[in-house]
């Protein structure tokens, strides 16, 4: 357990992000135990591993090996320092622009490369996990989280529901819904907002009249925190103390992580429409990048050196090649699959559809 | 086997005590489902009896209620939820039909939702506006959903147990109008009645028609009605599952009569007799010696009670009808 | 204008309830040049007249000569006192339940008989007036109101829109949009919640973990006040300064007023079921009921005699049994009036299925 | 008259320019419709032009957008709103089915809700989930709705103008796989496709092939071939506008031909299929030399893309509709 006294006396009644690795890499509080430079090497080469994965399929992208995609680069540090905060039979619902977060939780690559490639099979999380698909309708799986967390409280098992989603998503009645039944019933449910400031072309100054998405908590006297988003230290700390709290019994969290989308809101998109991208992309790397942030921070506190890093990029590099060739030599979906599991036991009518356009397609070839 | 004489009202609310006592699973949620016992009674006594945690109570908000069913439903419970009048379901719309109808397709079966959405429907008890809606429609339109409607007090009893142990999201539809209208005897067991089996009321050999919930009423007594007056042998098909439906013995019934008429409270337009219909057309075009017979509420919005009686297929339409069809 | 320096002083940052009037009959501050003497009287016959209405519209649903009906009997002060602040033009959006509010803008008594009495021509109101018929759907009024004062604000008009709900609506998503379009486009909407305390048979506690609806104001930046709703001054005083504050381009306000549903639901329930209603029946008319309230003020202060009471009381009955007399003589809807208004010109399917449906009925004559 | 050549989407655009132009009631709003002009680039330029009151970036929520916009028409607006795709309709749902469809009604012709709801429906761009659907049966079923559909550049000029007048409530679907499909003359100035009337694109004496949007051109594809190789003429029909359905010119048609199949891309049970079929059934059987051919989307959700070729009715499966129907 994290000394939550401390963490709290910096964050809980202010507006202010709160923070704790600064953009110079430097600690500002006394870190927690568990906080080991293993947990530390760990978040590093998941954020690095991650913005591969997302640089890479940007690539493929434009090559048109995968449809359109929602690229997650600038909330690597949201992503990983949350979802590294979990224990193994957590739930999480994410969006389409989580992968990071999916990806630390365990969903494989190749499989988020299918998903990307518009195969049937992408939506599919290893066995044992609970893994969602991303949601595309904004805000539902918020509802989602509440039940899910609920089964635990009234099952009596300790999991905790993590849910993922955007500032935008904070205008759609379900959140409002959500955040209200779970503060009704008191379930052990972490609502992980990443405030990217953007909700494709809407900054959040057009989605609300409040200034920030953590003042919302209070409307359902419920415990709200606003952090920095690109600072994995105060991701993780927060969030390991939200799911610490909810897995005790003690109730939901509301996170605003505020952080940046860096690119476009998915390739389909173009930001330099609506804002000044030429500004970002100057000076993100040096303010908002969470990578060389933590970066800076292992290099100073001697806990990452060059041959090390290396061979982790190798690593990494290699791992996703691995993910990418299985995703592009994944069997095509077929016609007869096309029909399967719209029902445990498809229906007459479903049955007759099938067979009759197998025998066309047959008669076709 | 002990019977007793139930009315619908009574035979869900025992059915629904024996699956919460049966069923650890089991969680019954909705806006004043508790100590109220739902608005007209069908939870009666069981939050007493199974406590705030298996009869809950929700805020109103219809999205959270279908929403967190769904969560409840991917971890292990079987929710069943009681939206309190069908047009209300329409803020959890999204939930039902992008989630809950797909969740085992996306996952390739990895997830599903195994719930129930009580809710009931249509017109003819004097309800205020919204309260007397038949869109049922919307929900056969929905792969993935399941949607049953039964007409009697042991139809309700055994379709509900079926949808409650049904591995995937049903809606189940009750007929306001036949809530308290009669009883029946209901066996006291649990027995199932296969969801998508369609139900032979009464045989006949000169038409048939084809009706569901309140609808099957007003058709046999046109049925009947005929058959003393004029001698005609109607044959009534009950559905009780709408979804899916049970073409086998549409078309059956119909190739042996060669004319049909379907009856019900939805609007036309739009309304399932257009697909029954073409089910007819698909399948027994040739046996047809009539056009197919739509009786059904009109493309207006279900008008206030002083109204409704108009706006409701009744018997007269149904004869009428019935006259039209085997005389044409 | 009212002095609102002093009321806010009194209400703002508190959750504590805002009160004018006090139970005794007697005012905590010194009352502004507006509350005149007339007002107050006319503040008076209104609450009278509408209890009459409700009285006399319960007899007659035990008697079977209206439908299903809905009691607003305890929130006479909060109906009445909100509605007397507005202007002729202002647009209105009620609930089932806010016939007082209605009636005092205008809406005939006839007409609100008609409309329990399931009548068609029930949701009508006086030509000029914009008063929406009662919304069902829970909640779905508020965008309404959003809407219309968006309008008048982009048009210049000075019009207010004033929207009634429950306790209960505040947990639907719609609440939620609605008061942040409101916060976003800053539009002139006095948002007036009757916490009456209980959605049909569930209680507040049991809605939302939060102990006020006013704390959701600062969700969205917007003001929120949270008032004794059985304290007519204090209604009046708070929707007037948020009507003005509204029509001035100070945006909108929600209003919390506090308030009893002294009977059941509605005729159809039975609130014996889940509360304690002998002792709300019991405690009520001293501590609760708006009316004598008044009338001890009014008595206190000289403004009511006798004599002006009994006059007042025989206009009232007189006023609605000629609304009732109105109203069940007024001619039965037909069957052709059923068809008419689906749309402007209605379509060829409807006039068919007018025409063959007439035929019929005209057979079986 | 001065012409264009112009996609869907400039003819869109060119329209919302115009009514911008001469009717200062008419909004525009919706998600992403300002700076960024839709996400289709329906709107682009328009917030420039026209400014942040009139083309309104909303925040993300579709009850808030079509709820207000139900305000924003009783109050002397018009509204223009654009749902991002057709299924994020359904948080608004609600709003447009208890409300906007039956505001008329209730208040007796008082108050009425004159908007329209531009949408962007159907698959066939290799959308994400939920990106794809086709449900429009939802709105045909629901009285107080129109509901509009154009296959070409020219028609979605002149059906918005009509929509965008219509005094009652327009749901106008945009196929999206039409928005950039081809280019075609349209004319400069503001004209009028009423709503309610058929297009026979095609004339024919074989079968009448009812079609609308996207499916138009699939239909013509295959008609066209069979003409070819099998010397059969086809007549088609595009609908134009799905509610209401012009009854006349379909039944007209079938009385002609003998023969009808309809296209869509919906799901085949609870589609507008079994509607048409049945107003066919009702008006023409005798004149039915086969079964009515229903060519629709699966009973199955549509699929992620790298399937959805294979869900979408194609000219293969409406050629084999057409020779099973012709020869049957
Ligand atoms: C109900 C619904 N409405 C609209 C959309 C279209 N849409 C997809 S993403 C998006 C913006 C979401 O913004 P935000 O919640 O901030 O998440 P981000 O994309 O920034 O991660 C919109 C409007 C949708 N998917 N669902
Ligand atoms: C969307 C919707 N869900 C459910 C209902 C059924 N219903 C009618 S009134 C009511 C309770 C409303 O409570 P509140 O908002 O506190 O208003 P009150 O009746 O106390 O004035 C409910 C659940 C409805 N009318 N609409
Ligand atoms: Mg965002
Ligand atoms: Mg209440």
């Amino acid at each position: 357990m994290i000394n939550s006294k401390e963490i709290e006396s910096l964050h809980v009644e202010s507006d202010e992000l709160y923070q704790v690795l600064s953009i110079e890499g430097d600690s500002l509080i006394n870190l927690p135990q568990n906080m080991d430079s293993h947990l530390m090497l760990e978040m590093y080469k998941k954020m690095v591993s991650c913005r591969e994965f997302d640089e890479k399929a940007m690539k493929l992208q434009r090559q048109g090996r995968l449809g359109t995609y929602a690229s997650f680069k600038g909330q690597e540090a949201s992503q990983v320092g949350s979802s590294i905060a979990l224990e193994f039979s957590d739930w999480m619902f994410p969006t389409y622009r989580d992968h990071a977060a999916t990806h630390t939780h365990g969903q494989k690559w190749s499989t988020i490369f299918l998903y990307w490639m518009g195969h049937i099979d992408g939506s599919i999380c290893p066995e044992g996990k609970k893994i969602l698909p991303p949601s595309v309708p904004i805000a539902t799986q918020l509802l989602h989280a509440v039940g899910t967390a609920w089964a635990d409280k009234l099952k009596g098992e300790e999991n905790v529901s993590i849910v993922y989603f955007g500032d935008g998503a904070t205008s759609e009645g379900d959140f409002h819904e959500a955040l209200n039944f779970s503060g009704v019933f008191q379930t052990p449910t972490v609502f992980f907002c990443q405030n990217n400031q953007f909700a494709i072309s809407v900054p959040f100054e057009k989605q609300s009249a409040s200034k920030t998405i953590k003042q919302r908590a209070h409307a359902y006297d419920m415990k709200g925190v606003r952090i920095d988003g690109n600072d994995i230290f105060a991701v993780y700390l927060t969030v390991k103390e939200a799911v610490d709290r909810a897995r005790n019994g003690g109730g939901p969290t509301l996170i605003e992580a505020v952080t940046t989308r860096y690119g476009s809101h998915t390739t389909a998109d173009d930001s330099k429409k609506y804002r000044n991208q030429e500004k970002i992309e100057k000076d993100w790397p040096t303010t908002q990048d969470p990578i060389p942030r933590l970066e800076k921070y292992l290099r100073k506190n001697h806990l990452l050196d060059k041959e090390t890093e290396d061979e982790m990029k190798r690593e990494i590099k290699k791992e996703i090649d691995e993910a990418l060739s299985i995703a592009e030599n994944y069997p095509k979906a077929t016609t007869k699959q096309m029909f399967e599991h719209v029902y445990a036991v498809n229906t007459a009518t479903i049955k007759k559809q099938e067979e009759e356009f197998l025998h066309l397609l047959g008669e076709e070839r | 086997m002990t019977q007793e004489k139930l009315t619908m009202l009574q035979a869900i609310n025992q059915t629904l005590d024996q699956v919460l006592e049966t069923k650890e699973e089991v969680m019954l949620l909705g806006e004043d489902i508790g100590k109220n016992g739902g608005v007209f009674r069908a939870t009666e006594g069981l939050f007493e009896k199974y406590g705030g945690d298996r009869v809950v109570d929700t805020p109103l908000a219809e999205s959270g209620i279908i929403g967190s069913s769904i969560g409840l439903a991917l971890n292990g419970k079987i929710p069943i939820v009681e939206i309190q009048f069908l047009a209300f379901i329409y803020p959890g719309f999204e939930q039902l039909v992008s989630h809950a109808a797909r969740m085992r397709y996306r996952t390739r079966g990895q997830f599903s939702v195994p719930f129930v959405i009580r809710t009931p429907y249509g017109a003819g008890i004097r309800g205020p506006e919204l309260h007397s809606e038949s869109v049922e429609s919307f929900f056969v339109q929905t792969p993935g959903l399941k949607v049953v409607a039964p007409s009697t007090p042991h139809d309700a009893k055994g379709l509900l147990i079926s949808a409650i142990e049904d591995p995937d999201p049903v809606i189940f539809l009750e007929d306001t109008k036949l809530y308290r209208a009669f009883k029946e005897e209901v066996p006291q067991e649990m027995y199932r009645i296969p969801i998508g089996k369609a139900n032979v009321v009464k045989e006949g050999e000169d038409l048939s028609i084809i009706a569901w919930g309140g609808m099957v009423r007003e058709a046999m007594k046109a049925a009947d009605k005929l058959e003393k007056s004029k001698g005609w042998k109607c044959e009534v098909i009950d559905l009780r599952s709408i979804s899916p439906l049970d073409e086998e013995t549409i078309i059956h019934s119909v190739k042996k009569t060669g004319r049909a008429m379907v009856v019900h409270e939805a609007h036309k337009t739009g309304g399932l007799g257009g697909e029954i219909t073409a089910i007819i057309n698909e399948n027994a075009l040739i046996y047809l010696k009539a056009p197919v017979k739509r009786v059904a509420g009109f493309d207006i919005p279900v008008p206030s009670f002083t109204l409704e009686d108009q706006y409701l297929p009744n018997a007269l339409r149904i004869e009428q009808g019935i006259n039209e069809t085997i005389t044409f």
